[in-house]
């Protein structure tokens, strides 16, 4: 346990205090926010490289290469709650690019933002998401990640939501921090299921940790109700959130949006590192997500990973077939990368945990380079972000189209020496022989050919032709412009990026290159780094089995792909901005509703968002007439009563005793009539009676 | 029915009757006090020697002077009116009509049992004496009383009205 | 016709005349009189009933003629005063008037 | 032994506070306030002290103090606080400063704002210190007299309305509460809390009441649940209970800001607090009976409240639908504690957790709630009052370091991890969702409405275009500021080491879930 195994909390939290230094700084300088960050993200760089190099030389000298750390958080009854962090190749590789990605990213967009007046909380929204993301692929408990995965999500909502005059920034960033929570919550519930079956959420904890063989077999014999092992739910659960987080099919809606952000985010956030941490997180409970019961275990699949697959085959074919019909430069790479993600989650579910990683690596790297490139031109045509109104930019900016060409090449995976296709290749070949069905494979190929020919087309609108640029600024409105670029550039022919911009792309394109040759059948090194086999050259490794022809099919579907690209958009050049694309005039009505998305967003705007409207509706009239109305009743009631009985009161109980008392003195006025005062009256009055008494005793005597 | 009770009998009616019905009250006096001597003679026929001495002492002697008096005293009063309204004489002559048809009535139909005609009864004065001293002491001391609170009363009521209130 | 219903009837003669006198003479010495009229009449009865009732000898007949004589007398002194002070304070001998006690 | 009766002079030190502000405060309004927030930071130092000496390993009760008050009633004066009590003085010592801050520019009656303020505290220390059910109810009923006269006299259009309906709304529930314990006391003649406890422990209570009333009409049974729930009324008021909770929004929308810091921070704290100490000992066997039921209740409390703060446009609403929300959570917690598990030594640890969970939830919703309403009082001050959702926008740009904080709070509403929230949250999901699955699965919806109604309030109020009106609004002073650091400083000391606060809670929650092991 040396030194760089104890101190690896160190990569994370030095962003972290970058953040915090110049959000509290007083006095907001630009030049010490960037080099804040800059620097740390250096540093980090540095130390994930030496954790590498640890990891590298535990493997030479054939010692395990996990190493654990673990420290005790809060206890609650008699047990503590314990965090920690791990190091073993997974992260290893998962550190160093981060930070490698990251800390060109920055340098990238010291250039980008400069015009930006809020530069200092860009550097330190951006200094908190690498420390966040840093957290999650250090984490060794699934609390930690999950608690880093939400500042994550934190970060992206305010990096989207970064030029918040915009109210569509706004709606973006709330509507990727919700969708996000959306998956977020089923993966919390996977957290507390797990810790309630398993006693606690550290990983690898030396044989007590819930992903270690103890605790995943206990998970597997507790049934639940709903038939499968408690193990399968807690591994769905998990993948939902995965699915919000690497925009998978049901959940994919706010990457597309999320392009409202600056592109340096979108390159770091949205491509490289914070998408792929889904991906990751798979890969890092993949022991509990490929636990499963039943006899010839390592013939059949779990239910889990079978999950994985086919969400992942299916947001591939899914984000290649919108992103054909896109026009804006930025939403074309975005349902790339749905795609690509969809790609990496089915290596995982077919290939497993080395399959997926490597091209998560791959992808990072390529993808990242596109956004950039994408930035520069932007920022080279003056805020402009709809590809139609580009054009013939490739002599105006070489070195952007020099490294375009070789991201998109590797994202098309253009055979042997662009990264993309090995990494690609080993996904198809690990579909191609998976023994559930087959056909993934095939929606991996559509989707590899979809993505040569989007990328061609995206490349033929940029490069080829004459810039269209000109032409449209005196026709319709611009598209949103980001509000700090559109005027300042005055001339606004397109013009190459400084040089701050440009080297990092010159630093990443051979990187793209280079990268695929680690992981060639041949040479495997990346498949036994990760999952620490012996690393052997072979060559024959090549040809042997089914590995020849998938790689031959899938060189051709690349070729065919870019070849239809050119022939439908390379051909001719594209006149106007206004032109109508060539593919959509083959089927105006299916491309207009790809544009759209399949209109996955309206339709979860009219269930989703409109049941919450209407439940919030409910909820609140139930608060205003049920409840409410219920003691107005009885309030009512009771004044009610109040009345009735003031009622009572004036009318009954007081005019009859007035009554009564009137009809006494009436009557007393009548007897008072009797009492005149005449004496001989009283006098008659008497006779009267003894006239009347002594009749009645002498009636009375004669009978 | 013998000649002198009728006799007795018709003027004790008419003194009483005039005394009711003169206009002028010295009159009335006068007719009163033949009604009550004939009355006291009845009582002598009747055999009770004692009671209509007394009665010729008491009522003629005293009361009926005593009412001239009072008459002579309140003389200064305005004339008598007689108008008094005649629903009012003729209703109270009705009623003291009703009140002897009653009575005669009474007498009429109730006495045939008490026709026994008995011995006529000796009343001498010494067994009137002894009965009052012996089964009647207590009237009498009582009747005493009651004449010296008469005579006080009538007295202090009678007496002048500055001397009384001191 | 028994002597003795003859005073009965004459006694009753005599104090519905008193009665008469009483209800309807205005000035109040005259009704005086006619009370003292009706408690003659009583007095006959009590003798008419002494003479011929059954124990004359008990002499209760008398006894309650002399008693009822004596308080006769008080009760004709006490009237004529009060209606002597009823005079010299209001002047009226008239009935009608005296009704200050009229409720 | 004569110890110095701490508990006494806490209780007695705002009442005297109160006094003093009347008397001086008379002609001087700065004296007023400033006078009653030295007394209000004098039992804060108090309860420190109290805090400090502590001991967090000692079973029942500490600084304990019994005196006979009305020996022929059996009443005693019996105060003493475990580590629950502890944990809401410290509350309540926070809240009223902050209540008292955010309330510093009332202008009408100052002297008398404050006076009630601190006798509102007292009754809060005596309702949070007592153990004899007698003067724990005298402080329960006292504390609605400041509160009403509070949100009566200074506060907004209808504020009248709002006062009654909450004074008349918690009498009529504790009304009920007396009627059955008087029940109880008839029968037991005492109204010592640990005593009833021990009565009920071992299934002696309810025999006896039922003996006692003599009611033939109903089976023991029902007499004994016909008891249980008139207790349950009064409390369910106060938290407050889902088809209770309607005098709530009006009363903290239209009490002034200061007041509403001091209902949502610490009273609403108190129904919680009486489920805990007494429901909960004294009613075990009962709420058993009926745990679905209530369970349904609390969820219910928890999703319509969130959705009924989604349809609301004045921001106090949403606060206050938003506390009743999160209030629901405790409840949550509280009967899935109750459920019968008969010694399994999992489920009790979970049990455990929960309660840790619940308590944790009430002091830092406290907190967070308390100082959400401080923003809006901030606001109302800057913008005369207005604080419906669509009269503001884009305000992020004018007040960034206030849009900052309020955000951070939000967030901590919201239960991001990291901050105070979240810990609470964690450890009632973690000891409810074994207990009670479909319960616990069903609130984590309401997370997910908390999300969208706060963020939905941070887009509709300081993201998109600046209104031109509020261009020249002025951002936090340095005294806010500083005003704010301690609250905003404890919402992330909790967040990352929340040990300061379970240290000294967890052997209370060990006591109290103990006490209903055997249920």
């Amino acid at each position: 346990m040396n030194w760089i195994v104890r101190n690896l909390w160190l990569v994370p939290v030095l962003p972290l205090l970058a953040a915090g230094i110049s959000a509290l700084a007083k006095r907001k300088s630009r030049a010490m926010a960037a080099s804040l960050a800059i620097g740390s993200m250096a540093i980090s760089f540095l130390l994930s490289v030496w954790a590498f190099a640890h990891v590298l030389l535990l493997r030479s000298n054939g010692q395990a290469t996990q190493q654990v750390f673990n420290f005790r958080w809060f206890q609650f009854g008699n047990e503590w709650l314990s965090l920690g962090w791990i190091l073993n190749p997974l992260t290893a590789v998962m550190l160093v690019m981060v930070t490698f990605v990251g800390m060109l990213i920055f340098i990238y967009s010291v250039g980008y933002m400069e015009h930006d007046d809020n530069f200092t909380r860009f550097f330190c929204f951006l200094a908190l998401f690498a420390s966040a993301m840093l957290g999650v692929v250090i984490a060794n408990n699934l609390l930690l990640l999950f608690m880093c995965w939400e500042i994550v999500g934190l970060t992206s909502y305010l990096l989207i939501g970064f030029w918040y005059e915009k109210p569509s920034a706004a709606a973006a960033s709330k509507k990727a921090f919700i969708t996000t929570r959306i998956g977020d919550l089923p993966f919390f519930l996977g957290i507390v299921w797990l810790y309630a079956q398993s006693g606690t959420l550290l990983f690898y904890n030396n044989g007590a940790g819930c992903l270690e063989s103890t605790s995943i077999n206990h998970l597997l014999t507790q049934p639940t109700p709903l038939g499968f092992c408690s193990a399968t739910g807690i591994a769905l659960l998990v993948f939902c959130g995965a699915i919000g987080k690497s925009g998978q099919f049901p959940l994919h809606v706010w990457l597309p949006d999320a392009m409202e952000g600056p592109t340096p985010v979108s390159a770091l956030i949205h491509a490289a590192t914070m998408v792929a941490a889904g991906v990751f997180l798979v890969a890092r409970v993949y022991p509990l997500m490929s636990a499963h019961s039943g006899i010839a275990t390592e013939l059949t699949t779990s239910t889990a990973l079978q999950a994985v697959t086919w969400i992942g085959a299916i947001t591939a074919l899914f984000g290649a077939v919108i992103a054909v019909a896109q026009f804006d430069i930025k939403r074309i790479l975005a349902y790339s990368t749905v795609s690509q993600l969809g790609y990496m989650m089915m290596g995982l579910g077919v290939g497993g945990v080395a399959v997926g990683m490597f091209h998560l690596i791959t992808h990072a790297f390529f993808k990242s380079l596109l956004f950039l490139g994408a930035g520069s031109v932007i920022h080279g045509c003056s805020g402009e972000q709809d590809i139609r109104r580009m054009g013939g930019l490739r002599k105006l900016m070489p070195f952007t189209f020099a490294t375009y060409t070789v991201g998109m090449l590797a994202l098309c995976g253009f055979p042997f020496f662009f990264s993309g296709f090995w990494s690609k290749d080993e996904i198809l070949h690990a579909a191609h022989s998976w023994n559930i069905s087959q056909a993934p494979y095939y929606m991996g190929a559509f989707a590899a050919l979809l993505t040569a020919f989007y990328m061609s087309r995206q490349m033929f609108y940029i490069f080829g032709g004459k810039s269209r640029l000109t032409e449209s600024s005196e026709g319709h409105s611009h598209s949103p412009v980001s509000p700090d670029h559109s005027s300042h550039h005055g001339s606004n022919s397109p013009h190459e990026s400084p040089k701050v911009m440009t080297v990092p792309l010159m630093l990443l394109a051979p990187v793209a290159l280079l990268l695929g040759f680690f992981g060639t059948p041949a040479w495997p090194w990346f498949q036994s780094f990760l999952d620490a086999t012996q690393l052997a050259v072979d060559f024959g490794a090549l040809s042997e089995g089914s590995m020849l022809p998938v790689m031959l099919s899938s060189s051709v579907i690349v070729l065919l792909g870019l070849g239809i690209g050119w022939w439908i958009y390379g051909r001719r050049p594209i006149k106007s901005a206004e032109a109508p694309d060539n593919l959509g005039k083959l089927s105006p009505p299916l491309f207009t509703f790809l544009g759209h998305a399949f209109y996955v967003d309206a339709l979860y705007g009219a269930t989703v968002i409109n049941l919450n409207t209407q439940l919030s509706k409910i909820s609140d009239w139930l608060d205003r007439w049920i409840w409410n109305g219920a003691v107005k009743t009885v309030t009512n009631i009771v004044l009610g009563l109040a009345h009735l009985d003031n009622f009572l009161d004036t009318h009954v109980v007081n005019s009859g005793f007035d009554e009564g008392c009137q009809s006494v003195s009436r009557s007393g006025q009548i007897l008072s009539l009797l009492q005149a005062g005449r004496i001989q009256g009283y006098l008659k009055i008497v006779a009267g009676a003894g006239i009347a008494f002594t009749l009645l005793l002498l009636w009375k005597a004669k009978i | 029915m013998t000649i002198t009770f009728l006799l007795l009998a018709a003027t004790t009616i008419t003194g009483t009757a005039a005394a009711m019905s003169l206009k002028n009250l010295v009159h009335c006096v006068l007719a009163l006090t033949l009604g009550l001597v004939s009355l006291a003679a009845l009582y002598l026929q009747l055999g009770a020697q004692f009671v209509g001495f007394t009665q010729i002492l008491v009522y003629v002697g005293a009361v009926a002077i005593l009412a001239a008096f009072a008459i002579m005293m309140t003389r200064s009063a305005e004339p008598a009116v007689l108008t008094g309204s005649s629903s009012f004489r003729v209703s109270g002559a009705l009623i003291a009509l009703v009140v002897f048809a009653v009575l005669g009535w009474a007498v009429w139909s109730g006495t045939g049992a008490l026709a026994v005609l008995g011995p006529e009864p000796e009343a001498p004065v010494n067994e009137i004496g002894v009965a009052l001293m012996h089964r009647f002491v207590l009237p009498l001391e009582i009747i005493g009383l009651l004449l010296t609170a008469a005579l006080i009363g009538a007295g202090i009521l009678a007496m002048d009205e500055t001397r009384r209130t001191k | 016709m028994t002597p003795m219903s003859g005073y009965l009837l004459l006694s009753a003669l005599l104090f519905s005349i008193g009665l008469a006198g009483a209800l309807t003479r205005r000035n109040a010495i005259l009704v005086l009189i006619g009370i003292e009229l009706m408690l003659n009449a009583a007095n006959l009865n009590f003798i008419a009933f002494w003479r011929y009732g059954p124990h004359p000898e008990a002499l209760t007949g008398i006894m309650f003629a002399i008693f009822s004589i004596s308080v006769a007398a008080a009760e004709a002194a006490v009237g004529l005063s009060i209606i002597l002070a009823v005079y010299r304070h209001s002047k009226t001998t008239d009935l009608d008037q005296m009704n200050s006690m009229k409720g | 032994m004569i110890t110095f009766p701490w508990i006494t002079t806490l209780t007695a030190v705002p009442l005297f506070g109160a006094l003093t502000v009347l008397a001086l405060g008379g002609r001087n309004k700065v004296l007023a306030r400033w006078t009653a927030l030295l007394f209000s930071l004098i039992s804060l130092v108090l309860t420190l002290i109290l805090w400090h000496s502590f001991s967090t390993v000692a079973d029942g009760y500490q600084f304990q103090e019994l005196h006979r008050w009305i020996p022929s009633l059996n009443v005693d004066y019996r105060v003493g606080i475990d580590g629950l009590g502890l944990l809401m003085l410290l509350l309540s010592c926070i809240v009223v400063p902050i209540g008292m801050l955010a309330s510093w520019h009332i202008e009408k009656r100052v002297p008398l704002y404050f006076s009630l303020m601190l006798v509102l505290q007292s009754c809060l220390f005596g309702t949070f210190t007592a153990l004899n059910f007698f003067h724990w109810f005298i402080f329960w009923e006292l504390s609605l007299v400041p509160a009403f006269f509070l949100i009566k006299l200074w506060g907004g259009p209808n504020s009248a309305k709002a006062a009654m309906q909450f004074l008349i709304y918690t009498m009529v529930g504790s009304v009920a509460m007396l009627m059955s314990f008087l029940a109880i006391y008839l029968a037991t003649k005492t109204f010592d809390l640990t005593e009833l406890g021990q009565l009920a422990q071992n299934d002696k209570l309810m025999p006896a009441v039922i003996g006692e009333l003599g009611w033939h009409l109903f089976t023991p049974h029902h007499t004994a649940m016909v008891i249980f729930l008139g207790a349950f009324l009064g409390f369910a008021v106060k938290v407050p209970l889902l088809p209770f909770h309607t005098w709530l929004p009006s009363a903290y929308s239209e009490a002034p800001s200061g007041t509403t810091i001091l209902l949502t921070g610490a009273m609403s704290k108190m129904g919680l607090y009486g489920f805990l100490r007494i429901l909960l000992p004294l009613f075990g066997a009962q709420m058993q009976q009926i745990l679905t039921p209530l369970l349904w209740l609390a969820v219910a409390t928890v999703i319509f409240s969130a959705y009924a703060a989604l349809a609301q446009t004045d921001l106090k609403r949403i606060f206050a639908y938003s506390s009743i929300n999160h209030l629901g959570y405790c409840l949550l917690g509280i009967f899935a504690v109750v459920k019968i598990t008969g010694g399994d030594a999992t489920l009790t640890a979970q049990k455990y957790a929960a309660m840790n969970g619940v308590f944790l939830q009430m002091f830092n919703h406290g907190l967070t709630a308390a100082t959400l309403f401080w923003f809006v009082a901030m606001l109302e001050q800057r913008t005369g009052g207005l604080r419906g959702l669509n009269d503001f926008g884009g305000l992020r740009k004018v007040i960034p370091v206030f849009t900052g904080l309020m955000g951070i709070t939000i967030f901590s509403s919201l239960g991001l991890p990291g901050l105070n929230g979240f810990i609470g949250e964690f450890l009632i999901f973690e000891g409810t969702f074994p207990l009670v699955t479909w319960a616990a699965a069903l609130s984590v919806l309401g997370l997910m409405i908390t999300a969208i109604f706060f963020l939905g309030t941070l887009q509709r109020v300081f993201y998109g275009p600046l209104e031109e009106n509020w261009a020249h609004l002025p951002d936090l002073t340095l005294s806010e500021r500083l005003a704010l650091i301690p609250t905003i400083g404890l919402m992330f000391t909790l967040g990352l080491y929340p040990q300061f606060i379970l240290g000294v809670i967890n052997h209370t929650a060990i006591q109290m879930a103990l006490q209903l092991r055997n249920f």
